[in-house]
């Protein structure tokens, strides 16, 4: 076997200086814009998760004060959220692969995927002016009236940084739904589409159909805070709980937004490293639609308590369970997937064991606070804390590192080291699991999210999950510096070193401009891997 | 993957307005019909909040609600309603000019459009005007007599941000048409490629009809009690 | 002074058990389900680990059965977690006919507790076993949340508006009260402790607070004060509505809705009064918004509570 | 370019429709007919709506999958709707005894 060398001519390297980047149309490129963009902000939101834990090592409000400790869940959660997460997988893989996977030249709109950067490092400066200019301290929901009439911060400039990251989000979505739909190779039906297309797909609806109206709510919470014209505030005859429904009638669908890529990533790494379609195609296939759609619907339960009607929170309850089918079905799927296969133990598989273990348990704790007379007990405390990790930390986060080191040769061109990467692999999910596990125990002990302070019996959990989250952090720095590594020192990766199936393995790494020299046609599924004879490597 | 090289690859000839990432321009017209689609679909969400609070504070304060219609001015509300579906006419007309290679009326349909739109900002104008006037703005200085002050004030909230936003959208709309009535001017379209026109056409129409929903909400429920 | 590394919080309440009996069933679910999922995998990835770079996969497509009860049985089973769920909630929801009843007012960063015998705590909130105590909530300006995890109860306290928490302690003894919807920066401040206390103890703690009044006749001063009875007098001769016998009572609206006279109506009419006029009089009452705060309404609400003619008291 | 091409006659059809409509929307507005107003004239702007949408839009003229694009924006619109209503219509009926409480014999006699 010989040494491949990198092609003379690929994306990186046809045009330099400062201007073929800022003003590319390349839809790759702008990936790596967007990828360059989540990780400042994902170190700058995991910098204020370490201050938060350091702090909450002792019970004593002993390091920051409580003015600064509130800052920082704010700032963790704006920026995580808005900022990193919900960007991450669809800008950064999906911007990259959507257009290879279809056999397509670029996206739809490609101006507009220039635009949607811009708008988003828009957003993110006016929300790091906030933060410079002094923070602000009402939690990443804004709930009214603290967020309008109480809080002395500066919520109508981090509102209007969510505000615009927003439009950045719809317009990325708009793009992939009309990518998906017009400009797929010849032959490339939709059940012989990807499964990460799918996933994608439904993240674009949610992402058109919600965003808008977070975009609305905050728009009237920023003139109920600068008017007060009385739409959420209580004194002035208007309902506080109306804007709880509005934030969560987008905030719990963002939630799918930010797993369902990740699930898409899953089920292309699976399939890979079995060698082996992925099992039940089209129920994987129609359950990323299920959970987009039925996603709309139960929004409420993050109110259960929140001084609604019983007779909705029961409507809500039901219909939160009736989500969980669809991410239980493509659970039992992935793990069929492997059944006879031939594993292939590589990092992102690593990284995908990882995902499918928390995400059960992320999954399966959400039936705790799904049921309601539960969830009266744990709702705000630190068992919902820990929930949520397990699902966007345990799940999103660890789908984007799998697609990111699966990907990574084909972005680059050169392997990551891979001895490193199944020891990140291991790092990340032990330190992860050393960081949320007590939390489960301790929200069940009662302790309040958002507590600076805290009874001294709760110290020992809070300690362990402190020392797990340092773990986490080093888990998280290992792939950066690799990674760096790599782009030099890396192993030559080839067009296909996994031997995968898909277009975007059929051209060279890193891809040429218009990625495929002539249109691909498919005559094929997406995962025939039975049909092969040997791997490519 | 077969290599077989696509059809359109031999097709040879493109046409100028053909962006690199679509085959044909069909597959652009398509494809820009559907995302002006799916960005409609975005608006009627944004809109969709604010009616959602409409409609709850409505249920909460009919009296309220009745009070507040009835500060509005129905006639010039009512001109507003006819002067913008006459823009919506001209507009469709507009379309209709370029799908079938009439610059020249596709300008004069476009300017029309444009001209009504002014009228129907104008007009907002002086209704705000006016009740800028009697201190029927809320905030700090809302003035209003009557026992559902507090909650007439939500009524007009809810009333300058349903208006505003969609004035907002008008100028918006009427910045768009000045340029596409320009490039019509340029003689930059034909009936292979107007997608502009017809784009620009979907957003105007749709500014429409979120005011053919506030016309009525806003000027003319409960007035006869 | 920490004791160690508590799993479980203490059982104080009758409805704790029921909880806890609920969280028990799903920890075991999750367990089955993380362990045969983790367990599946693992033996998966051993078991057909791939021998030869050349090795490829079986050629299994999937299988409607195995779909069909892989999503059949789990969503039977979410079933019975949702009606099982339901049904508790609906216990800690719905207070009993008969309790003791406590006013709460949530404000920045305390709470204030009144009784109906006059006594006024802060942060701090006595309770009797074994009797089952209603708390009314409100809030004086942000959104807070009453939690009390030992007897696994909590309700946000909504400026605006009252909610309220039931609890029946089990167990004497000092429990955590926490604050759990984020208020801003005392937040965590917030807290204090619920004293449940033996009858006999409960009783003498009780008549412990010499001189207070009762929160009824506090509310027949602040009605006084407010001049409120030169109109609502006790026979229908005024010109605003009698208010004897009114609490609980079905009034018909100028409108013609009826509604039930509760706690949230009264309030109402005491600081929006012509948002549910009654039938038959003019709308000349003027708000009372600011000039009665919330533990003022609270005792006027009280005191009409206490407006009951003899033949009609309970 | 395949966009269908709507007659004039249509379009002025059309437009004197939505006048029509207009007209009889301001004119209910000054009957009173109790609860009915607010259904009328939201059904009067519906129908107004539909007309815009599929004739000046060419929607009537479009692919299925327009339809289905403008038919999704307006169902999760009604989910937006009606999902918060079900909380605020639904919020006084867990009643219980209002004179709940064990009020101090002390209090009771007046």
């Amino acid at each position: 076997m010989t040494t491949p060398l990198l092609p003379r001519e690929h994306y990186l390297n046809i045009r330099y200086g400062i201007a073929s980047w800022l003003l590319t149309k390349d839809h790759k490129r702008i990936a790596l814009l967007y990828l360059i963009g989540i990780t400042v902000f994902f170190v700058l939101g995991g910098a204020f998760a370490v201050l938060i834990r350091l702090e909450l090592a002792t019970p004593a409000g002993d390091m920051v004060s409580a003015d600064t400790y509130n800052k920082l869940f704010t700032m963790h959660g704006v920026v995580m959220v808005f900022f990193f997460l919900i960007p991450s997988i669809p800008a950064v893989l999906g911007n990259f692969l959507v257009p290879m996977m279809i056999g397509a030249r670029d996206l739809a709109f490609p101006k507009l995927n220039l635009i949607s950067w811009y708008i988003y490092m828009l957003g993110g400066i006016f929300t790091l002016w906030a933060v410079v200019v002094g923070g602000v301290d009402t939690g990443w929901t804004f709930y009214t009236p603290y967020s309008t009439a109480a809080s002395n911060t500066n919520v109508v400039a981090t509102g209007l940084g969510v505000f615009i990251t927003g439009f950045s989000s719809i317009l990325t979505g708009l793009n992939f739904i009309v990518t998906i739909h017009r400009m797929r190779a010849p032959g490339l039906t939709w059940f012989r589409l990807p499964l990460f297309i799918w996933a994608h797909y439904a993240t674009s609806l949610i992402q058109v159909l919600g965003t808008p109206v977070i975009a609305i709510t905050v728009l009237l919470l920023a003139l109920e805070r600068t008017f007060r014209i009385g739409i959420f505030d209580p004194a002035l005859g208007g309902d506080p709980v109306l804007f709880q429904h509005l934030f969560w009638f987008y905030s719990h669908p963002a939630v799918y937004i930010m797993i369902l890529p990740s699930m898409g990533v899953v089920s292309e790494v699976v399939a890979c490293f079995s060698r082996k379609t992925v099992f039940g195609y089209s129920f994987v296939a129609f359950s990323s639609l299920a959970i987009a759609v039925f996603g709309f619907l139960v929004w409420a339960h993050h109110m259960f308590v929140a001084g609604m009607s019983v007779y909705a929170a029961m409507v809500f309850s039901f219909l939160s369970f009736a989500v969980a089918i669809p991410s239980a079905v493509k659970v039992f799927n992935w793990t069929a997937t492997l059944y006879k296969g031939a594993i292939w133990w590589q990092a992102p598989l690593l990284f995908v064991f990882g995902f499918i273990g928390l995400f059960t348990i992320g999954g399966m704790t959400g039936l705790f606070l799904a049921a309601l007379g539960l969830d009266v007990h744990v709702h705000d405390t630190y068992f919902v804390v820990a929930h949520f990790h397990y699902i966007m930390v345990g799940g999103a986060i660890m789908g984007y590192m799998a697609g990111l080191h699966f990907w990574w040769p084909k972005m680059f061109g050169r392997m990551y080291p891979e001895g490193w990467a199944k020891f990140a692999a291991l790092v990340v999910f032990v330190g992860f699991n050393l960081t949320f596990f007590p939390q489960f125990v301790v929200g069940y002990l009662g302790m309040p999210r958002r507590y600076h302070v805290y009874p001294e019996e709760f110290q020992v959990l809070n300690v362990m999950s402190s020392a797990g989250a340092s773990i986490l952090g080093v888990g998280y720095l290992i792939p950066m510096v690799y990674f760096i590594w790599s782009l030099r020192y890396g192993k030559v990766a080839g067009p296909n070193p996994w031997g995968a199936t898909g277009l975007e393995w059929t051209t060279q790494s890193p891809p040429l401009t218009e990625n495929f020299t002539v249109t691909p046609v498919v005559n094929e599924g997406a995962y025939e891997y039975s049909k092969r004879e040997t791997r490519v490597v | 993957m077969s290599d077989s090289a696509s059809a359109e690859a031999s097709a040879g000839r493109h046409h100028a307005a053909l962006q690199h990432q679509f085959d044909t321009m069909e597959q652009q017209q398509e494809s820009a019909t559907l995302g002006m689609w799916v960005f409609l679909v975005t608006e009627v969400m944004f809109f969709g909040g604010l009616f959602m609070a409409y409609l709850l504070y409505r249920v909460w304060y009919p009296a309220a609600w009745a009070d507040g219609s009835r500060e509005l001015d129905i006639l010039l509300g009512g001109v507003n309603t006819v002067v913008l579906i006459g823009s919506s006419l001209t507009m469709a007309l507009a379309v209709r000019a370029a799908q079938t290679g009439f610059p020249r009326a596709t300008v004069n349909w476009l300017l029309a459009t444009m001209a009504l739109g002014g009228v129907f900002l104008v007009i907002k104008v002086f209704e705000y005007a006016h009740k800028v006037e009697l201190n029927h703005v809320p905030g700090p200085n809302f003035v209003f007599e009557g026992p559902h002050a507090r909650q007439v004030e939500i009524f007009l909230s809810l009333y300058f941000a349903m208006t505003g936003l969609h004035a907002l959208h008008m100028v918006i709309g009427f910045g768009l048409l000045s340029v596409i009535a320009w490039m019509a001017y340029k003689r930059k379209f034909s009936p292979e490629w107007y997608a502009p026109v017809e784009m620009s056409g979907l957003y105007w129409h749709f500014v429409d009809i979120v005011w053919i929903f506030l016309f009525p909400l806003l000027y003319l429920v409960d007035r006869a009690h | 002074m920490w004791s160690g590394l508590p799993l479980f919080p203490e059982q104080a309440s009758t409805v704790a058990s029921q909880v806890d009996n609920l969280y028990f069933f799903l920890v075991a679910l999750t367990l089955v389900f993380s362990v045969l999922i983790a367990g599946l995998m693992v033996f998966f990835a051993v078991k057909f680990r791939a021998r030869n770079t050349a090795q490829v996969g079986a050629p299994i497509t999937g299988s409607v059965p195995l779909e069909l009860l892989w999503s059949i049985v789990p969503f039977g089973i979410s079933m019975v977690i949702f009606a099982w769920g339901a049904t508790v909630f609906f216990t800690i929801a719905r207070p009993p006919d008969e309790t003791i009843n406590i006013y709460a007012v949530g404000k920045r960063w305390m709470w204030k507790f009144q009784h109906i015998d006059g006594q006024r705590e802060i942060n701090e909130l006595h309770v009797p076993v074994g009797r089952p105590v209603k708390v009314t909530i409100t809030s004086e300006d942000v959104i807070h949340d009453l939690y009390f995890p030992a007897f696994r109860v909590k309700a946000d306290a909504i400026p605006g508006r009252y909610s309220t928490v039931w609890f029946n302690a089990t167990r004497p003894g000092e429990y955590h009260l926490f604050c759990a919807e984020y208020c801003g920066t005392q937040h965590s401040g917030m807290t204090g402790k619920v004293v449940v206390m033996e009858p006999a103890a409960y009783q003498s703690w009780l008549s412990g607070g010499v001189g207070e009044m009762s929160l009824a006749a506090r509310g027949q001063r602040t009605f006084q004060d407010l001049a409120c009875h030169t109109c609502h007098m006790e026979d229908a001769s005024g010109r605003g509505p009698s208010l004897v016998n009114l609490f609980g009572s079905q009034v018909k609206l100028a409108d013609g809705r009826v509604v039930t006279a509760d706690e949230a109506y009264l309030r109402e009419s005491t600081l929006n009064p012509q948002a549910r006029l009654v039938a038959g009089y003019q709308p000349l009452m003027p708000t009372f918004q600011g000039l009665v705060n919330e533990e003022g309404l609270m005792g006027l609400i009280e005191y009409i509570k206490s407006l009951q003619s003899a033949q009609n008291a309970r | 370019m395949s966009g269908h091409v709507s007659p004039k006659t249509v379009s002025y059809t059309i437009f004197a429709s939505l006048m029509v409509l207009t007209g009889i929307t301001v004119a209910v507005a000054f009957i009173n007919l109790g609860p009915l107003n607010f259904p009328v004239a939201l059904s009067i702007a519906i129908v107004k709506a539909t007309l815009v949408i599929l004739f000046f839009m060419h929607v009537k003229y479009s692919s299925r999958l327009t339809k289905l694009v403008v038919a999704t924006g307006f169902f999760f619109l009604l989910i937006l709707f009606t999902l918060t209503m079900t909380d605020y219509l639904s919020r006084g009926w867990l009643t219980y005894p209002v004179g709940a409480g064990a009020p101090p014999a002390a209090t009771q006699a007046h």
